[in-house]
Formats: C-alpha cells, structure tokens, sequence
C-alpha cells in the first residue's frame, strides 16, 4: 500500500515561507558552511529559521554551530525541533549518537520521509536543507516530496568541483527547477571559470566567498563565525538572491 | 508523544485513498505495527482516536496489528529477530523515533555486520482500507 | 535466487596483489586526487596498475589524469580496462556520456556488481579503488565484495571533516578491516589535531600532502600532474606505507 | 562480447549452488534476460556452450526466457515499458553494458523524471536449478 508518511509531509511544511536545498552534486565545497551561516545570518536578522541536516553520513552543521545533541528532541504531536542560537534545528545526530550508521540508499530515503513526516517546525520564513553530495536518495528525496525547494548551488573555482555540479545544474534545469544560484566558495585567485560556466547554462552567478583561513578557529562558535569575513561575502550574496 | 504525527499519516492517507477511489465512507482501517519501531497499540490507538474525533469522523474500526521485525544480514545472508534487551534505553529509544538508528545501534548476531536489511516490521503502516462504494 | 554475478566476482580479482580503497567518509578531502596520482606514481615505477572510480554521481579520477571516454572499451570475455598513462582504467563515465545519473542506493549497488562481474583486469600489482564520500552503498559493497580491501584514508585538518572520517575509521576498526592509514591533505599550518585524533585510535598516521595552489593547472595534464609537491608528498607516504 | 563474463557468472553460479545443496548432477539451469539488457539469446547460447565446454560439464539443459523490462516512475507512479526506439545507438549500447544507464539516458514518458525503479527485466537472472540428489 502507500507509504502513509508521504500524505503529511506537506502539512507539515505549509507554514513555512522558503525552502532552500543548499547543494552542489560535489562534496566538500562549504555546503555546510553555507547551510550553517546562511541559517546563523537570517536567525540574527530576526526571521524565523529551521535548519535540517539531511547528510546522514557526515552530519556536520551541528559542529560548524557547536550544537549540543545529548537530549532527545520533545514530542508534541510529532518532534519538535530544538532551538539553538534562534534557529530550529534538526538532524540524525540527536538520535545517532554521533556514531557512524551503514545506511543503504533505501535507508536514507527512509530518514528522510521519517523525519519530514515527524517534525513539527511551525512556521517559517525558511527552512535550510543541507543536503549531501551526489545525486542520490537524498536530493531525488528532496525534489519529489517538498515542492517548490529553491536549490542554492554551491561550487569552488576548480574543474573537479565543476565537473560534477555541472551534472546537478543540468539535471535541475532540465526538470524546471527553481535554482536561486551559484555560490563560488572558498576563491582564491580570480578566475572567470565557473562564473562562464554557469552564466552560460542561463544560471545566475551569485558572487564569490573567500578563502577564510581562519574559519576553521571559528567552528563550533556561533559568535565567532558571525564575524568572520564569510559571513560579510555571505550577505553580499543573499542581499541580492533571497 | 510522538506517534500523533504517525496516526496522523495514517487517517491523513486513508481520506486521500477513500476520495481517489471515491468511496462513500471509510468502514474500516487495518495498521501494521512493525515491531522495530516499538510502538504500543495502546497509545497509538488513543492517537488515533483524537484525530479521528478531531476531522469528525467516526464509526471507523481501526484493526491494529503488531508485526515482528526480521532482519537479514548483507554480507552473510543470516536473519534474526528484534532483540530489544540488547539494547540499552536510549537506543531503543532512538530507535523508536527513527527506525533506521538499528543500523547505528545494532550488528547482525552471526558475522558482526552493520549492513543489513529489514525483511519485515520496521514501522507503522497501512494493509488495508475498507469501505463503501 | 542468488544473484549470479556475485560468484565471479572474486574470479575476477583473483590475480591482483594489492586492492586498495581510497576512501575518507567527507567528500572533497583529496580522495580522486590521491587515488589518481597514487595510481599514476605507481604506473612510473613500472607497476602493474589498475584504476576504478566508483563515484557514480561525480567521477573524478579522468577529469584529473585527462582520459577520454567517448569510446566504449574492447569487449574480450568481459570488458577490456583501457589503458592510459599505463593506468588499465574503468568508470562509469565511459558509458555515461558524462551526463548526470539519478541513481538510488540500489542502482549504484548494481552498478557496482556488474562492473566488477564484467570487468578484466587481468593481472595487476595494485589495483586502486576511488570511493565516494558516505557509508552508503559504495562502501558496504567494497567491504562485502572485496576482500582484502586495504583502506587509505584521507582526510583533511578540519574539525569538519573529521567528523566524518573519524565515523568511517570507527567502523572500518570495529569490522576489523584493514586500513593502511590516515593521509592528512590539504594541509595548511602544522596543527597536530589530526595526528593526535589518529593515533588515538591506534591507526597509522601516514604524514601530511601539502595544500599545493599551482595544482588546479596540472589538472588533466598526467606529466604536470608528476611534477607537482603534491607527489613528492605522496611518495614519503607510500614509501613508508605500500 | 562481454556476454561472455555474465554467461560465466551464471554458471559458476549453478555450480556453487550445486555443491552447497549437494546435487549430484546438474540437469537444468532457467535463466531470466531482462529486456533492458538487451542481450541476444543466440550470443548467450553461444557463450554458455563454450564455457560449459571448457568446464567439461555436459548434458545440461539451458532454458532462456526473456523477461520485458517493466519501469515505474518514483515521481507520478506511472508505469511504463522499454522503448529502444526511442534510444539513439549508443545509449542503447551503454544500457547493454550497464543496465543502470537506464537512469542517464531514460525518462518517466508521462512527468519527465529520471527517478524510477526497473521493476522488472533489468538483466541476466536465474530463475531455477534442477539436479539429482
Ligand atoms: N570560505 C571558506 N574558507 C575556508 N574554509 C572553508 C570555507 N568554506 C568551507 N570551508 C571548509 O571547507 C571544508 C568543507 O566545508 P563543508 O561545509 O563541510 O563542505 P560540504 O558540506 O560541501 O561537504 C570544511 O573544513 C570547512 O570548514
Ligand atoms: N593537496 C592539494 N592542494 C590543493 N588542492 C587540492 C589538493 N588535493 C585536492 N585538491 C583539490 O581539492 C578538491 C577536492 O579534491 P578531490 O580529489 O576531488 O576530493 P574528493 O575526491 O575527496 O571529493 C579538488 O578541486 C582538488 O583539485
Ligand atoms: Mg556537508
Ligand atoms: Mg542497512
Ligand atoms: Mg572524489
Ligand atoms: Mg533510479
Ligand atoms: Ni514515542
Ligand atoms: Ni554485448
Ligand atoms: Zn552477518
Ligand atoms: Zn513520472
């Protein structure tokens, strides 16, 4: 029979006002990162923010944030998401433990819908969904069952990195899905590679986000990586996209 | 209690189904209880029950049945059955909420593997939807 | 029934000395580059070498070593690995045209069994395994294929990525699986966060691959490729190592 | 022709199971061709003949059907049958490597997505092994 789950995921989801799929197709591009500070930002500028953590393998935004994850969430008629630095947050690792898990494709799709019909985020002005790379259950997940998701892409200025969001533009375009931009991540130097590259697909390229080496000394500290110089590229970026 | 947003599915489902197939009244709903989600009939029942008073429905029989879960390992092909006291609290609990935690909190008994399937039983669904044409 | 292609598997396999996994658990951390260089160092030192990219949604390893793919491989009882660079190459990019492939879990599971059923490597001192990031379906069926599989394991020195890769050590220990060690890439500075996190574990520290900015030029050029201190670095690590 | 190694993996196959249900003689392997796969029974014969030859196995009987390919779109739920035609050459020749290539170079015919699962005729199966105990 039907998979009953699938019939209130978009009752769940009915007050929130912009869904954004924070992807690239390629891993370790700042997904994350971006995820994790777009959240941060909009949450300071007073809107209401949920973030979900849909890397089930690498769950990481409860690090970049320094969430702690010991307490089980509440129930009230479903799960409701805890809030931490004004953001209401939701992730495997509440429950994981922070402990690896061997999950099959049908595994993943199956947390997925699970915790899309379980939480109960209320309303919104954004839900960001951090969504691991590839093109698998998680982003074929994303795309069939939370309409309309705007896919925020992510890319750094190299061929390998290009090589494969260049796949997940094309897929997205060719099934007529909204794509907000490209974020050029961690720029150094100033080549018009994947700005060319993606103006060319009709795309919009958003800007550039430096190299920032001392972000690392920022993770896990909300307020640190408020200040950083990722956050002042970040809001050039969403000034002109959100 | 978290199993409202499940029993929630369940009735939300069973409308969208008695209206596709358009049926005059739902008579009755038959739910499968996997066993791996452990959840008690009892509270799930009581879930239910609100929401269906909630949407004004009745005279509904909701027919509630548990199924034992089976699990298979991938890499030696042995099965077994859900074995709760080898968990402590709170996997068992993490596994309540999110079934797929066994693959975080459980190995096959045979080869040690973390790489299995559930054959039967991990949650709640819906068997059957019976009513009148 | 038993899925028939499973039998040949290890046939197929039977004259390679050395397998090993390049693998990491977080994605972007260097996996395509050290396995492709790995794989091209190697072949200069007149080994006998064979390299396989199992990241379906985003292949790599031709990008950087510059293979074409638009030719089927030869067909002789199986599929011929072309040879580049002395490399006996296999990807899915020579029947994906390069395009995107929205697989799920259980696809890229038979892709995986059929390219390894269909595949004649013939005999070979190393063969070099590219893996996606993740403990999904990739990882579970080179642990339940392969055997012996030695794991490389790369890394990065964030706390980001070691989120990950400490999940994927965990597991590949708790299994009692063999892994060679940790490469540390990309390094910048002399932190010692990832060598301590390592050997904590009682696992190998291998040593550390400089972050190499001139690298991105090299890319898909095998002689530059050779050039670079990215393999000066690898070489002290497979010296002590392989 | 690469039919070749999957002809060996059946019959390695039949042998294996052979032995674990210690069959005395193997009489008869049914095999299943999944129609994506494309592979010609002729080319499949030929292969089976030859590596049964060089096994020194004799007087098995091979029984070859061939299964349509049968899609379901996890988008819209339609359901759908292969369509070479609608395939240039080369991507026909890929999915006859590689069945998944089916999710690169196929769509749903009814909503245009490429996320569907191959319900049936993906590619080389066996369907049964008779032999004297
Ligand atoms: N602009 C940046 N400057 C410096 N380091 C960055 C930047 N963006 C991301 N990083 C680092 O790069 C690594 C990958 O980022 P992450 O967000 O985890 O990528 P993804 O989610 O795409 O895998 C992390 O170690 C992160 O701290
Ligand atoms: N030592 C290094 N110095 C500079 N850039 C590197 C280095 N190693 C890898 N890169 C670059 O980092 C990115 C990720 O590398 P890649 O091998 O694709 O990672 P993975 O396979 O783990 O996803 C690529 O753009 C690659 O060119
Ligand atoms: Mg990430
Ligand atoms: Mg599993
Ligand atoms: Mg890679
Ligand atoms: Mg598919
Ligand atoms: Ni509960
Ligand atoms: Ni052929
Ligand atoms: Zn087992
Ligand atoms: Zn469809």
């Amino acid at each position: 029979m039907v998979d009953p789950r699938l019939s209130v995921i978009k009752k769940r989801l009915k007050d929130i006002n912009n869904i954004i799929a924070v992807a690239s197709g390629k891993g370790g591009v700042g997904k994350s990162m971006v995820s994790s500070l777009l959240a941060l930002h909009l949450a300071s500028q007073d809107k209401k923010v949920g973030l979900l953590d849909l890397d089930v393998y690498g769950p990481s935004t409860h690090i970049i944030l320094g969430i702690p994850f010991q307490k089980f969430p509440e129930e009230d008629r479903g799960i409701i998401p805890p809030v931490f630095h004004g953001i209401k947050f939701m992730s495997i690792v509440f429950y994981s433990e922070d402990k690896p898990g061997a999950f099959r494709g049908i595994d993943v799709s199956n947390i997925i819908r699970e915790l899309l019909a379980i939480t109960q985020w209320g309303s919104l002005d954004y839900l960001i969904i951090d969504l691991p790379p590839g093109i698998g259950d998680e982003t074929l997940d994303v795309i069939n069952l939370i309409q309309p998701t705007e896919f925020l892409i992510v890319s750094t200025p190299s061929k390998v990195a290009m090589g494969a969001v260049e796949k997940l533009i094309d897929l997205l375009l060719e099934l007529h899905l909204p794509i907000i931009g490209v974020v050029e991540n961690m720029k150094i130097g100033d080549s018009n590679y994947v700005k060319q590259i993606v103006t060319s697909k009709d795309v919009r390229y958003l800007g550039s986000i430096q190299f920032v080496p001392a972000l690392e000394e920022a993770i896990g500290d909300s307020s640190k990586l408020l200040k950083t110089p990722f956050i002042k590229d970040l809001e050039r970026i969403i000034k002109k996209s959100l | 209690m978290h199993e409202w947003a499940l029993a929630e599915s369940i009735i939300t489902t069973a409308v969208e189904v008695a209206e596709r197939e358009k049926l005059k009244k739902i008579e009755e709903i038959d739910i499968s209880l996997g066993e791996l989600q452990q959840i008690e009939e009892d509270i799930f029942r009581f879930a239910l029950d609100e929401i269906l008073k909630s949407m004004n429905l009745r005279n509904i029989k909701i027919v509630i049945e548990t199924e034992n879960a089976v699990f298979e390992c991938n890499k030696c092909k042995h099965t077994w059955n859900f074995e709760k006291d080898k968990l402590d609290e709170a996997e068992a609990e993490a596994i309540h909420f999110l079934p797929e935690m066994a693959f975080v909190h459980m190995r096959c008994p045979s080869c040690g593997s973390p790489d299995f399937t559930v054959i039967k039983g991990r949650g709640v669904s819906i068997t059957s939807i019976k009513g009148e044409k």
